[in-house]
């Protein structure tokens, strides 16, 4: 990458006729592609940029007014317009094509714990009725969370347990594994490939008693759920 | 081992490995080197793989043996040096060494597993493999890259006429929440409903008091404590335990024990101590 | 360039005569007006836009594949360009311009040199599972390494693969191929020749090493050494 360009060039090249090509290290580069340089500047900064700003940007020599005059006729009636803000210039949008924007107007939200948690056993024991979901999470499931996560279409009601009381579960869905980028729930990595790729804490237990049997802490009942 | 951080050059030997062939006293110096930066080494195979470009030959004709031998220099010098070295550099000496008798010797008819040239030939191919892995990823790196050489859009059009709420997550917080959720179980003080527990120590206590007034045989089942009788988890608990005690005091030879037939009932009676002394 | 799938062209499901305009209540805007469009979203979002979005978000009956067509030709040779990211598209600038953007240039996360051959490995091997990079990089892969890019979401995990213990494996996504300028991920510096040269073969040690595991081919001893 050549860094840095021509900050180089003496300051004294730029002599009194215009016509005249500089004297400078470096010949001033077309109008052609003085446009395009114009062009790449506007189009990656975040806020527009000034006619001061272009000048210190652009090599020496540039004419960034010409220039942009050029680029405003290049754009007109295009999708993206050149447009004077104040006293920088910055494309946007064609104000006639506004209302294509509307699929870019959401708001993101990052999903609670609860329901991050409720939708990680889902995935991982699916098809799961809500008692299990529960026992996993040892606290409640509240019916906003699943509420959620269905609205979200995250999770849809599987099968029925047939189990007495016959029991919903819930399953993840297409639309859940295309957000996740997973091509099928099964793709989740279980437990010891978590811990593998560091993705677990691999803290000692506390309470020193070498317990080296995992079986022997888990609570009564939740070992057949945590089969991997 | 510490890793070496290479900014967008995989590719690049440790500094300390010099491509030139040295004349002799440069080579030791280099070799010191090469034993000291041994931290800076991923693993046996890198180290191979150093040594392998210090041939200067193309790696598809790299002399198995010679350079075996220069591994197993390697780390004799740095044994000289008292320099210990990972296990894994010492098995996968151990395994040069083994081939290099291998390629030594005539081959063995009687021996039918692989080849010492087809050994040889793949571990060719592993220092090949690795060095073109090393290459893309240089050639990777050196892309043009997004955020550096080309841009995005610096202002990202949003336009809020109407506003839809949507809701983030990424398969990282996924993994990490069901982590989270699994190792709390781990973390979890030990704890356990004990109403539906009868304890060795429980048994053992009924039993020694029962077995005083006891004559003749009775059947374990028979000496569980009231409330304990019916089928289910309190009948095996107190049935677990009230069997271990009844070992217990068995082996201490407080009580004799009988069964007819296997998965018949158990029965115990208290031991005669005059008798049986 | 023009392998874009133009499965939007219905050929059976518009029964009424193809002659005919479509159907709908609206008459499908012409070509260059289609280009605008295009223009415009794709020129509004930072991310690339996958073929599927600019289908639902263009009137009926548009037609992308064609519009993108025309519009990558417009913008060829200009300061900012329209390119191909997987499935998707984005308008970004040339990148012989890289030494004008200065202001523009974000930090780039320093990567260890495991991480960078780790990424390497993925994307010329895909789908490749974690014993496998451990087999081509000769130790194991330390706590952090997948984990470190699985957060810059440039690899992401793929299908299990049908062998015993079903292990996951690791492809590369579309943020990947956007950061490194490629269409795809078939357009990999130098990955025919290394095809051709055998280097991507998945050759298995020959026979006898006591611990020739299938499941786990690492080199002798290494993974549970360098397990931290």
């Amino acid at each position: 990458m050549s860094d840095l360009p021509d900050s180089d060039t003496p300051p004294a090249s730029q002599p009194a006729g215009p016509a005249a090509p500089a004297p400078g290290l470096f010949p001033i580069p077309p109008m052609a592609e003085q446009e395009r340089m114009i062009e790449a500047i506007l189009f990656a900064s975040a806020q527009p940029v000034g006619m001061a700003e272009l000048a210190r940007r652009l090599p020496q020599g540039c004419d960034p007014a010409e220039a942009l005059v050029h680029l405003r006729h290049r754009y007109a009636g295009r999708g993206v317009t050149l447009v004077r803000v104040g006293d920088a210039w910055a494309f946007r949008t064609a104000p006639d094509l506004a209302w294509l924007m509307h699929a870019e107007q959401v708001e993101m939200r990052r999903l609670s714990r609860a329901a991050i948690e409720t939708l990680a056993i889902v995935a991982y024991h699916q098809p799961v009725t809500r008692a299990e979901i529960e026992e996993i999470r040892g606290v409640a499931v509240s019916r906003g969370t699943l509420d959620q996560l269905l609205e979200l279409e995250w999770i849809r009601l599987g099968r029925r347990r047939m189990t007495p009381g016959r029991p919903v579960t819930f399953v993840v869905t297409d639309a859940f594994l295309d957000h996740f980028g997973l091509e099928s729930a099964r793709d989740l990595p279980g437990l010891k490939e978590l811990r593998e790729a560091g993705l677990l804490d691999n803290r000692p237990r506390p309470g020193g008693a070498p317990d080296d049997d995992p079986d022997d802490s888990t609570p009564p009942g939740q070992s057949e759920l945590f089969e991997d | 081992m510490t890793a070496e951080q290479m900014q967008d050059n995989p590719a690049g030997a440790p500094a300390s490995a010099s491509r030139l062939a040295p004349p002799d006293p440069a080579q030791r110096l280099a070799e010191e080197a090469l034993i000291v930066d041994v931290d800076g080494f991923e693993g046996p195979l890198d180290l191979l793989l150093t040594l392998a470009r210090r041939q200067k030959v193309d790696l598809r004709r790299i002399p198995i043996l010679q350079l075996a031998e220069q591994y197993l220099h390697f780390v004799e010098a740095a044994r000289a040096l008292r320099i210990e070295l990972a296990a894994d550099y010492l098995v996968m000496a151990a395994w040069l060494a083994y081939l290099k008798s291998r390629l030594l010797l005539p081959p063995d008819p009687a021996d039918d597993g692989p080849s010492a040239e087809d050994m040889a030939a793949h571990l060719a191919f592993q220092l090949e493999r690795l060095e073109a892995m090393r290459e893309s990823a240089a050639r990777l790196m050196a892309r043009d890259r997004l955020g550096r050489d080309f841009h995005a859009r610096g202002a990202p059009e949003l336009v809020t006429v109407s506003r839809h709420m949507r809701y983030s997550a990424s398969l990282l917080d996924l993994m990490q929440a069901y982590a989270r959720l699994r190792t709390r179980d781990e973390f979890r003080p030990y704890a356990f409903d004990r109403t539906d527990v009868f304890s060795l120590e429980q048994a053992l206590d009924r039993l020694r008091s029962l077995i005083g007034a006891q004559v003749g045989w009775a059947e374990l089942a028979q000496c569980l404590p009231p409330g304990w009788r019916v089928p289910g988890p309190r009948r095996r608990s107190a049935l677990a335990s009230t069997f271990a005690a009844s070992l217990e005091l068995a082996k201490q030879g407080q009580l004799e024990l009988r069964q007819s037939d296997p998965f018949a009932p158990v029965s115990l009676r208290p031991r005669d101590r005059k008798g049986s002394a």
